[in-house]
């Protein structure tokens, strides 16, 4: 879906990404996991377009991104990020189906695709119609989640989307969005700090730190057989509550 | 009071069916005038009387002058009209065989009789030159008369041309009353009145019925040596009135000596000055002075009220017209043009420049250049009121736009949608807010601005306030500034209602 | 530390709390879970005096919480929400030593203690002159803990701090803040949706549900007796990865 | 062309320093004049001319008239002067004995000659009354003379009091001319001008060196009949001054029938409406007409650009004293009103309703009531700017401050921040964006405002504004907008600068 080929990213005199050629395959579910400034939260927004890549190329299903084909293949992807980046000025329910109602969607099409969503993240639906500024931190990550799925894409990018939500919520939203991608063959690249997530999710999990790719394989591999010892203490450093 | 006025109104009307009603027994009468305020309204009192007395009235108004009055008067196309013994002198000296005397009043009277028209007494007052002074400085100097000007020798006069050049006006007066004074100068008869009211000049000649007299607070200086050649007004009428409508012929000669110089004044003021119907001021006068209850709109304290309704409505018209117009035009550019500014950097710079500089021109010389593209009228105002209200609306959408955060930003376009999507659906109601400040901004400035409109014609409430500030009428000022300023409010909170409509509940924090 | 007295709250006709009383002991440190909107946001901005409560009485050290000397109050609590609350207009450094500089101190001691947090909490040197936009998640979180830290305040009101941490740095910051905490018998309330922090922080772990307090105590207590199955269910949700 | 003028410039130096270094050998002149710029540019003349032929001059200017000047030319405190032969005439009726004529030129040379004072011939203009026309009109017409009016009864007359009143002029003209005209009307000379302009009237009367003869291109009208009485200048000088200075008063013959009417208007004009020194205007004659170098200092390409320099910057100084001082005490105010607008809703709605209000006060109506407060002058004209200026300030500070996220302004409180700490550090820093879009708007409207100084006598770019608008001269309206275009630019470009300077970079996002 994604192919990467000897891209990179600086800011100022800091090389956030090396250049790093990594591909990213059809129906497949990504977690990029690593240290905090590793440069994960770069890597999707180089994909999402949000940020030029410095080198290199990127292909998307087969055709380079540009500036002009970006715009059109962004309704193909769904980007979430850690506190939903919600318009403040649009309810929850609006957010979810700007785009839908954008494209013309029936009005009543756009109700009750919002509504299967809010079934599906467990949104309570009095939060459907506040502001975002009036809901919780997790309802807001949950709006965020149901907007990147409004218009079921092809690719979804997750950054860190499930970290404001309780255990609960978040095992049973992880149990769905698993099947959802699997069942439609979605392809999905996540970024996580939960070694529990990471495992449940990823096809392939993929090590960043220092601005490359330091080992990628199931998490299991990883554990298992850590590159170095950064990689193991990495990986084993979650807190497991002792029964 | 408004249920004694609609009594009054209803009896009005009442007797007006009635008059018609009995239309086919009345006799038919009719009066003139000769062409200038005055005359309409001694016409219009002529005509009013003749209505009461039961004849069936008509007024031939604004007639082309004392020839033709007289003609029609002996040709019995009229039956009546007012005219001034000074002019009746002259018009009987080419009538009367020669030897015979015209010259006092009783003389008239008999060359009338002779030509079978009755002149009446002295309707009261006397049309002709006098002095005048402003009545506070008069009353302080004790001065009521001409001959007492001469204990004042530092008295400035500003005289009309006329009034200099006539010979039986100043080049005899100083002489006549020994008037030592030295600082005489010649100038325009409206510029003296305000060189009265600032005291630049303390002297000046005038009709004695001029509106001004009242609206200056002038005193009229009695002509004590009887210099000034006597305008008394006497009506004339056709000796076979008294048979074909006696009531009528009756009812005329009450008018002698009814109307002072004070009363005269009085109505052509209201008729000049305040903008009343002269038929409206001769009924309110009858109605006063005679009892009767002559109907009439426009007069009294509804009627003040209804004719400052009137000038009201019509400078709000004005105004709305033009702040409406080029406020709209202006909003529908300046947006566009502040996104555009928004969207790229040096383009922005230029057109803020641009508009910056828009703004410093002064009002007057962006009309002194409309004018050959407009023509005088709303046009120019509305162009001029457009180009200023655009700077505070194109400078808040810039703003508006450019402290979106970038998050928001991004959020919209990796949602996928379009730039013009984008700026519809995001950023364009995130800057509402903005938008509106620069937008009410803009609005109350032009509202403001809009004044200009009276120095090119197009109305509206800088009319009332340039007036005023001519004549230095607060209250006139304030006839214009203070609905200004509430449509200024007015306006404010139409686009805080705007605001309360179409801003976000999402974005209203407070702090 | 604070005593809650019957203090409830709803918004509209929701009532996110029920009439609580519960007190926070000096030198305690509670742990508040529950499902995402719970409350559980809403009781930490109640004590911090971000909202007033509808009824009940709320005692800071004794005296009762007033607005007139809440400012003062606050000075001696440290507040942390998720996203670090940032002044975009400052830079990470400027964020952290902006109250500090306000009550007067020197610079150079401003310098020295914003360096000391920064090791503490592993926030690279660079990110220190950078504005927020301009720093990472994970980064943003651990200059909104330096910030609540920079006065070393009495009380420490943790709303999700470390929901955006990579696990190493959490580790290591977990056991930091809690050695602080501990050995300078600081009261510290901290929202988490991490069992694994929950057990390790807690010295008391506060379920909430339908705004109120549904069970209190050791986090092994409450895996071990939990008072109904929906509390069971919470605790064990979590995904550990298996190895 | 730079370095042609460095060179005369430095000859003109080195002259001067040689006639001061032979200072001593030089005889001592000195002339005299009376106080109106004609005498003074003639006294002047004389100055130079003396200087050049090596005398050691002094030219006692504006002195208090004829009576002084003739007494100490009589005297020997002056050596010469320049008077006119119909004041001379004057002068030598009371001097000569009784029995001798003094009518012609030559009668007067007589008698000056007596009493040891030479008289020069004609300088050669005759500074008269006359009658002028628009120069287009006359030359369509085919009018050059006065008698040439008789073929024109249809022309209006606008002419002065004095003229109307004097004995040698109206009274006496229409019948030696046999003029018909009857549309004859007294105005003040300068409206006489204009109405000249706007062609209300085509003839007024004019003293034939006045200096808006060329400014508006009039015909002055030949006195074919010489009506009127012939003010020739000629040069006074004693008889002594040959022997003592024979150079010189060799060189002051040479003005004999030197400089015309329209010469003199030209020098008169260059003094009075290009505001030029007398000495620079005389020296410039001089040196064209007579091939002379003297060297001054305002004439020429550099010395019109000095003079424009000097009054662009007099008019830029006021306008900026204008535009700082009230914008400064503006934005120290409408800052604070807006953070309490912000504060409280109900008082922030009441001070933006005020302040709207204000803005609506149209400026005439400002200024006549701050004339009683301030007087005349700079300070009504600051506080009408300042009120102007309050609005958008306002209404931003208000807007950029409210606009802030809650969640930003809790972050604050919960520090622990105060209420004024919170502004200082976190709120104002916030809302400075928008704080300063609308400081830019208010002072570019302010500098735009500001020309309405020039009605109330504080001067700034409204000045050549008014003018130019009152004489129609596109020119000098743009010396006025164009600097008040550019000032507008650079008080943008000064708060883009700060703008950069103290926005954070945090906040600067893009589109
Ligand atoms: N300003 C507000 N207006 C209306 N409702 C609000 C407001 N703030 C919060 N709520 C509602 O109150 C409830 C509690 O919110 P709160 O933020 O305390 O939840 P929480 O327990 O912190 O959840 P999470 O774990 O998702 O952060 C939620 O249902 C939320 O929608
Ligand atoms: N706009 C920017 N300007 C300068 N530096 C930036 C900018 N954005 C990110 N960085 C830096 O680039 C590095 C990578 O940031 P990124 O957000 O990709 O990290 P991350 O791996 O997502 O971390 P986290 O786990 O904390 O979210 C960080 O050091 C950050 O400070
Ligand atoms: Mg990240
Ligand atoms: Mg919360």
């Amino acid at each position: 879906m994604f192919s990467l080929n000897n891209v990179s990213k600086s800011f100022g005199n800091l090389q956030v990404l090396k250049p790093t050629t990594v591909d990213f395959h059809t129906g497949e579910s990504t977690v990029l996991i690593g240290p905090s400034g590793c440069g994960k939260s770069t890597l999707l927004r180089i994909l999402v377009g949000l940020i030029d890549a410095d080198a290199g190329t990127i292909l998307f299903d087969g055709t380079p991104l540009t500036v002009q084909n970006i715009q059109q293949q962004r309704q193909r992807m769904g980007y979430v990020i850690q506190d939903g980046g919600l318009f403040p000025h649009l309810t929850a329910r609006q957010n979810v189906g700007l785009l839908a109602s954008h494209l013309g969607w029936d009005q009543a099409k756009v109700k009750a695709r919002v509504e299967e969503l809010a079934e599906l993240t467990r949104l309570p639906r009095v939060a459907l119609d506040r502001y975002p500024s009036q809901i919780s931190g997790g309802q807001r990550q949950r709006v965020g989640i149901m907007r990147a799925l409004m218009l079921d894409p092809a690719v979804m990018l997750l950054d860190e989307p499930m970290g404001a939500l309780d255990p609960l919520v978040r095992f049973d939203l992880q149990e769905d969005l698993r099947k959802i991608f699997r069942t439609l063959g979605k392809t999905s690249i996540m970024v996580t700090h939960d070694m529990g997530e990471a495992a449940f999710f990823g096809d392939r999990v993929m090590m960043l730190g220092e601005g490359e790719v330091v080992q990628e394989g199931r998490l299991e591999e990883l554990i298992q057989n850590p590159t170095n010892e950064y990689v193991a203490r990495f990986i084993n450093a979650q807190r497991i509550p002792q029964s | 009071m408004k249920s004694l006025l609609a009594v009054v109104f209803v009896l009005g009307c009442a007797s007006w069916l009635c008059s018609n009603a009995q239309a086919q027994e009345k006799p038919k009468v009719r009066v003139g005038s000769k062409s200038f305020t005055e005359s309409v309204i001694l016409g219009d009192l002529l005509y009013h009387l003749g209505n009461q007395a039961g004849a069936d009235m008509e007024h031939l108004s604004e007639l082309g002058g004392t020839q033709v009055l007289w003609k029609a008067l002996v040709k019995g196309d009229i039956d009546a009209y007012v005219d001034y013994t000074g002019t009746i002198q002259e018009l009987l000296s080419k009538l009367v065989e020669p030897g015979v005397e015209v010259r006092t009043e009783a003389d008239m009277r008999a060359a009338m009789d002779k030509l079978d028209i009755v002149m009446t007494d002295r309707v009261g007052f006397n049309n002709t030159y006098a002095l005048g002074m402003r009545d506070a400085i008069a009353e302080k100097l004790g001065i009521t008369k001409i001959s007492d000007l001469r204990g004042h020798p530092e008295l400035k006069f500003g005289i009309s041309d006329e009034f200099m050049e006539r010979n039986d006006c100043w080049r005899q007066l100083p002489a006549k009353y020994r008037l030592p004074h030295k600082d005489v100068r010649t100038m325009d008869h409206n510029l003296a009145y305000r060189g009265l009211a600032h005291n630049s000049i303390q002297v000046t000649d005038l009709y004695t019925t001029d509106a001004e007299i009242e609206f200056y607070k002038l005193r009229v200086l009695e002509d004590d040596k009887g210099f000034f050649p006597t305008y008394y007004s006497v009506i004339l009428m056709r000796k076979d009135l008294a048979k074909r409508a006696p009531k009528v012929a009756e009812a005329y000669l009450k008018l002698e000596n009814a109307i002072d110089s004070k009363a005269m004044t009085g109505m052509t003021a209201k008729v000049r000055l305040d903008r009343l119907l002269e038929a409206n001021v001769a009924a309110e006068f009858l109605n006063e002075k005679m009892n009767l209850s002559i109907p009439y709109q426009g007069i009294g304290p509804l009627a003040e009220w209804k004719r400052f309704l009137g000038r009201f409505t019509k400078t709000t018209l004005e105004h709305l017209f033009l702040v409406a117009v080029s406020l709209t035009l202006a909003i529908a550019t300046a947006i566009p043009l502040g996104i555009l500014s928004a969207r790229n950097e040096a383009f922005g710079q230029t057109i803020l420049a641009v508009v910056g500089v828009i703004q410093t021109l002064p009002s007057m010389a962006i009309l002194v250049f409309m004018i050959p593209l407009f023509g005088l009228g709303a046009y120019p105002a509305i162009a001029a009121l457009f180009f200023y209200s655009l700077l505070p609306i194109v400078r808040n959408t810039y703003a508006g736009l450019t402290q979106i955060p970038k998050a928001t930003i991004e959020s919209a376009d990796v949602l996928g949608l379009g730039r013009r999507a984008r700026l519809r659906l995001v950023e364009l109601p995130l800057a509402l807010p903005s938008i509106l400040s620069g937008v009410k901004t803009a609005a109350v400035i032009n509202v403001g601005t809009a004044t200009i409109g009276a120095f090119i014609g197009a109305g509206g409430y800088g009319a009332p306030i340039l007036t005023g500030i001519r004549l230095s009428s607060i209250p006139l000022i304030l006839q214009g500034a203070v609905p200004a300023a509430l449509l200024a409010l007015i306006v404010q909170y139409g686009f805080s209602i705007v605001e309360r409509r179409f801003v976000s509940p999402g974005l209203q924090s407070r702090l």
